[in-house]
């Protein structure tokens, strides 16, 4: 424990230098020195002034993945269970992350408006696919012994996904939703790119147009640190609360 | 094989142009290395580097990835504030090609107008919002008395469906717009109101002194390119189908390159050289910026600005 | 007809021969059925035909004169591997087929405690599959298989992994409870003493055909020394013969 | 089968439909009727125009995909393995995710140039996670059995890893690779964003500035049957190729 | 000291109390040693110290005089349950202690459907795991920790799933294999006629202690007809007793 904790502040030392010596000779507009950055990074959380941001873009991740990954555990139980509805609906599914929702901002406008609405659609179709898919492999793995026995005690389908195949799929679901939890960070990101002047997304844009590369460095350094506490949220989850149901497997 | 022979006998050099966008149509001139003998004939190849912004072009320069910038005098204002070194050599759109459009309906016709009013801008970190930060403050108003929203690319679509009351464009922008069904408009100009130029060529102080000569070849072949443009603007037109990604079409390419050409020319009668340039007109810009807080320091425009790099006619 | 019977029933698995060939077998209500054979002969084979889990190729499985088609929660099956829940702890697995439905309410809990205790693992009772022994994991999955107190119940060597003296009290319980339930049981195991012992019939199975049925004529009540019973050791010794002349 | 085709026809033209009545009565400008798109991608497939920018595209996605899985498999396996590398590593790789790569456009410039490079590695980094994750979890819930075994066979790390942890994670790799496929779709077509004169995510960008709404909905119907075809591609990997792997287990 | 000494050893899982209390335990090369006992008493836990899987808490096991540390390959190891690959052959999954250091050579692969054979299952040779009968799985296993000619072999009730008859087959072949080898093997059964047939020292196990170690005076060349022997009997039904006696 100590031995890690040790290298990783080793590690980031070895980051933050290997930063400072690449940024040395180039100009702050393209890469700004971590000290600037950092100060940066200091006066925005001090003065409250990145405070409005965070709160917005943490709104959205949450309404987003909390809509997303609903979505996404629901299809995905539903085409992992319905052989019929994931023929039939796998081309829609692949259609809304194939296609950069950044090129379709004028039609999220139009029907979610330019409010926070549109962001939280997003991230919510953005993060919604790693927890389907992964959903629906889970569920479809089920150990057939099991499945025997839920079928021998007369439980219908929808006993046998919630009693069985769901609990059986909880780790691979469970490494969906990590995916999908730092997808979500971008997700928000991206969906205040189009049209937003609040958030840390529409605070990339206006730090880009106005040049202002270590404000912009501060607000990725913000986005990362969300990112790791989601991660790391989900591993609390998977400690705490499901710790009956990881008992009795390996790690 | 006359163009062979002098590409022969000099050595050919690489100059790469880091643009604002990726290679357009109004662009073409830039474009034409290839098929047209402007460059060639200075001894240089023109390597365009494409990016996204006015902001992509003086990073591109800042990192030793171009030479020369392509780009807005606002993103120079910017650079310059946070103490970058950098000349400006060359105007290239002295005119000021930003607008903001409405519907007739809505009786919008001057800048107080806008007053109240939701306005779309491609996005808040484009030129769109800055030289409609630029009208309002000509016209007394600021940020907070409008309504600013980011409307992409496609900003006349909320325009059509009546999302926002106003937007700003710019004249090509507008052009397809219309191509595309937006009429019965008024159009505010912003160049009838502060000319600032649209896009000027950049260096670095670095580059300046040691590549003075490789820029007065450029610059030369831009000059002469440019002026090809306006004299062959049907040419240009078929080539941009070739060169440009977005030239589809040559029928509105040749629209664009038309509005292109007219805002190649400067306004001043006196001065007919392309590309001249005018310290004090950046200055003004510069200085409304800084009232804006946009900038934080007074920008000395003069003491940028490098007039003996244009070729004189 | 019988309580269940099987009729002309053919089953393969894909790609391969027949794996059960023909069987026609009638049980009646509150029998005891155990089946013996060769390792690999197809009595689990036959089991899951019976039970419904595997749809036959040709021929019908009835159940009560209805032809089978889902399995009804009456019935019991003890799989030939525990198959447990490992995220559920011992408890909680025998009481799945009740909480599958509902709540289990205060009998069933208590129900679930007694058959723990005939089992024999009551101290396990909080403990996770994982943490248990071979046997005991067995013996879970046979509390669970008693816990709705079915009228049918199917066993695929369910005490193959339990000591000697321990096998001998769970026969004796086995026997008890399903007496006074009148349940109905098929039994497949690989030892002949305790086909003898427990069943009324002992069916021979051996290329995926029943081969020979015999009916076991001892007294309802067994007891410890019926095993030095000379009949008990005749009849082993028939069936051990019967067997070794199947052999292949 | 033929019933899914049939019903999986009824719902695109119900699709259609829907979009038609949409597209109606709106601008074209906002959303072009179905078949005005339709025309926009026959004509740019028969007169070639869109075949240098599929081209450009795929060679970055193939590119892109086989470094980032690579990299994602490799390190998914390393983190897996060992406690100290996961949690040395794990804030990097978080980072790499949530920070949006349309903001270190300069950067990338820089580093690997403004042609193909700079794309592949985008796409490269976009879709490295998704893998990783489910390799990093399929890799540690290995049946204790199992290990056992292996351990009591003297196998080596490496050994176990081959022979065991990942034969037997492989479904929860191939869910976390289908993922990985299809954000690679949407990683070269944002790398095309930050400045590619060629491809189609540059097409996109290009059509917005023409405001050609048709031309800009068929590329992104291009993408989404590059995605589709990407998805079954690795589905028919793991019918065909593993087909051994995945026998005896179910479904 | 012995092959295989166990000296004093302690193990608990966490969280629990003493699984094995001081169990000292000696093994002389060659030779057969039988562990009986209840089921949940210790056993498996047992066989995994002495095979290295499991640390002791307290106590040391020595290997041919040297500390055991990590598993070496000349140990096989028939686990309680199959734990084969489903995602290879039975071929491949009997030669997967060799597969996993190098191409099997062709004797390798000879000798593999030697065993194959000897346990009844050419056959199978290239079905999938999960295709088998359970009894078959178990002799896969079986046929697996033999392969490599250990020079000591671990087996956890490997015929528990076998019938009778097959059930002897395998014992006579497993005497010769190890008799032919000079094979040190443990063995857990909960067959008491099994253990005294096939060792020559049973050691009956309770509460995680061994608590008799009875001394097989048989000859080496074991026989069908020692079944009925009187020592043989006799001995068998002094270890049933000395194990009822220490039922709990
Ligand atoms: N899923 C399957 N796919 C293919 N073949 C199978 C399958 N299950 C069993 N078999 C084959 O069918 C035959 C009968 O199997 P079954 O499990 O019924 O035997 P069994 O009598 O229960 O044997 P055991 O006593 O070993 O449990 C065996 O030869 C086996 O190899
Ligand atoms: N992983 C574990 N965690 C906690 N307790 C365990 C674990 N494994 C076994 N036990 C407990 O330790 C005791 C001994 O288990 P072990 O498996 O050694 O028994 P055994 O003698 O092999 O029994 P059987 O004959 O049923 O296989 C049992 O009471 C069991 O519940
Ligand atoms: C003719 C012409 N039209 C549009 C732009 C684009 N532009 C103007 S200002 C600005 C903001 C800085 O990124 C951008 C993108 C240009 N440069 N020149
Ligand atoms: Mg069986
Ligand atoms: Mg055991």
């Amino acid at each position: 424990m100590k031995k890690v904790e040790y290298y990783s502040m080793l590690l980031l030392l070895l980051m933050l230098i290997g930063w400072e010596l690449i940024a040395g000779p180039m100009s702050e507009l393209v890469l700004p020195a971590p000290a600037a950055v950092f100060i940066e990074l200091w006066n925005g959380l001090s003065s409250g002034y990145f405070l409005p941001h965070i709160l917005r873009t943490i709104t959205e991740i949450v309404l987003g993945l909390s809509i997303g990954c609903t979505m996404g555990f629901i299809l995905g139980v539903l085409m992992g269970e319905i052989d019929f509805l994931r023929k039939l609906l796998f081309p829609y599914v692949i259609a809304s992350q194939a296609v950069p929702k950044l090129a379709l901002a004028p039609l999220f406008i139009l029907w979610f408006g330019f409010g926070m609405t549109s962001k939280v659609v997003i991230t919510a179709l953005i993060c919604f696919f790693p927890l389907l898919e992964n959903t629906l492999t889970a569920i479809q793995y089920t150990d057939p012994n099991k499945k025997d026995l839920f079928y021998i005690l007369g439980a219908t389908r929808l006993q046998t996904l919630i009693h069985l195949k769901i609990p059986a799929g909880l780790p691979a679901i469970l490494a969906g939703f990590r995916v999908s939890v730092v997808l979500a960070v971008v997700g928000a990101v991206v969906g205040e790119f189009i049209g937003g002047s609040e958030g840390l997304g529409a605070l990339i844009i206006a730090s880009q147009g106005m040049m202002d590369t270590p404000l912009m460095f501060a607000v990725l350094i913000l986005l990362t640190l969300m990112g790791m506490l989601l991660y790391l949220g989900v591993n609390l989850i998977e400690g705490l609360f499901l710790k009956t149901y990881m008992k009795g497997r390996n790690k | 094989a006359k163009d062979k022979d002098a590409a022969g006998s000099k050595q050919i050099e690489e100059v790469k142009v880091a643009s604002w966008s990726q290679p357009i149509t109004e662009q073409t001139n830039l474009l034409a290395g290839e098929e047209k003998s402007f460059y060639k004939e200075n001894g240089i190849k023109v390597n365009f580097i494409p990016g996204a912004g006015g902001g992509d072009a003086i990073k591109n320069i800042l990192t030793g990835a171009a030479d020369i910038a392509f780009t807005d005098p606002g993103s120079l204002y910017f650079a310059l504030d946070k103490g970058e070194k950098l000349r400006v050599i060359y105007n290239i759109y002295p005119q000021n090609v930003f607008n903001v459009v409405s519907l007739t309906e809505k009786n919008i016709t001057k800048p107080e107008d806008l007053k109240g009013k939701k306005i779309g801008v491609y996005s808040h970190s484009s030129g769109t919002r800055q030289n409609l930060l630029l009208l309002l403050h000509q016209a007394g108003l600021s940020e907070k008395d409008v309504t600013i929203v980011e409307t992409g690319l496609l900003n006349f679509a909320p325009l059509m469906q009546g999302q926002v009351d106003a937007t700003a464009a710019t004249d090509t922008g507008l052009e397809t717009g219309k191509q595309k069904g937006l009429s019965d408009v008024n159009v505010i100009e912003v160049k009838d109101y502060l000319n600032i130029p649209s896009d000027v060529f950049v260096v670095t102080e670095k580059t300046y002194q040691e590549k003075k000569d490789l820029l007065i070849s450029f610059l030369k072949g831009y000059q002469q390119s440019a002026q090809w443009m306006i004299d062959n603007p049907q040419e240009a037109a078929s080539l941009a189908v070739k060169l440009a990604i977005d030239g589809k079409d040559v029928n509105s390419n040749l629209k664009i390159i038309d509005l292109r050409n007219s805002s190649s020319l400067s306004s001043d009668p006196k001065d007919k050289t392309l590309g001249a340039l005018d310290p004090e007109v950046l200055q003004k810009g510069a200085d409304i910026y800084q009232g804006l807080g946009l900038i934080e320091n007074k920008l000395d425009m003069p003491q940028a600005v490098i007039q003996d790099l244009i070729p004189k006619k | 007809m019988g309580f269940l019977t099987l009729d002309h029933i053919y089953y393969s698995y894909p790609g391969q021969g027949s794996t059960v060939k023909d069987v026609t077998w009638q049980i009646e209500e509150g029998e005891f059925h155990c089946l013996l054979g060769k390792s690999g002969c197809g009595k689990t084979t036959l089991l899951k035909l019976a039970a419904g889990l595997l749809k036959p190729d040709k021929g019908k499985v009835y159940w009560q004169e209805v032809e089978v088609s889902k399995p009804s929660s009456q019935v019991g099956y003890v799989f030939q591997s525990p198959t447990l829940l490992e995220w559920k702890t011992v408890f909680d697995n025998i009481l799945l087929p009740i909480s599958l439905k509902r709540k289990p309410n205060s009998r069933e809990l208590d129900y679930g405690e007694t058959l723990l205790e005939l089992m024999g693992i009551i101290s396990q009772k909080d403990k996770y599959p994982t943490e248990l022994s071979g046997g005991q994991q067995s013996r879970v999955a046979i509390a669970r298989s008693l816990i709705q107190r079915p009228s049918m119940l199917f066993l695929d060597e369910p005490f193959a992994a339990v000591d000697a003296i321990t096998r001998e009290e769970l026969q004796d319980d086995l026997l008890k409870l399903c007496q006074l339930q009148k349940t109905t049981v098929i039994f497949i195991t690989h030892d002949i003493t305790e086909a003898v012992y427990l069943s009324d019939h002992v069916a021979i199975m051996s290329g995926g055909q029943i081969v020979h049925d015999y009916k076991v004529n001892l007294p309802q009540e067994r007891g410890f020394k019926m095993r030095y019973d000379t009949y008990f050791n005749e009849l082993c010794l028939k069936i051990r013969q019967s067997f070794s002349g199947v052999s292949s």
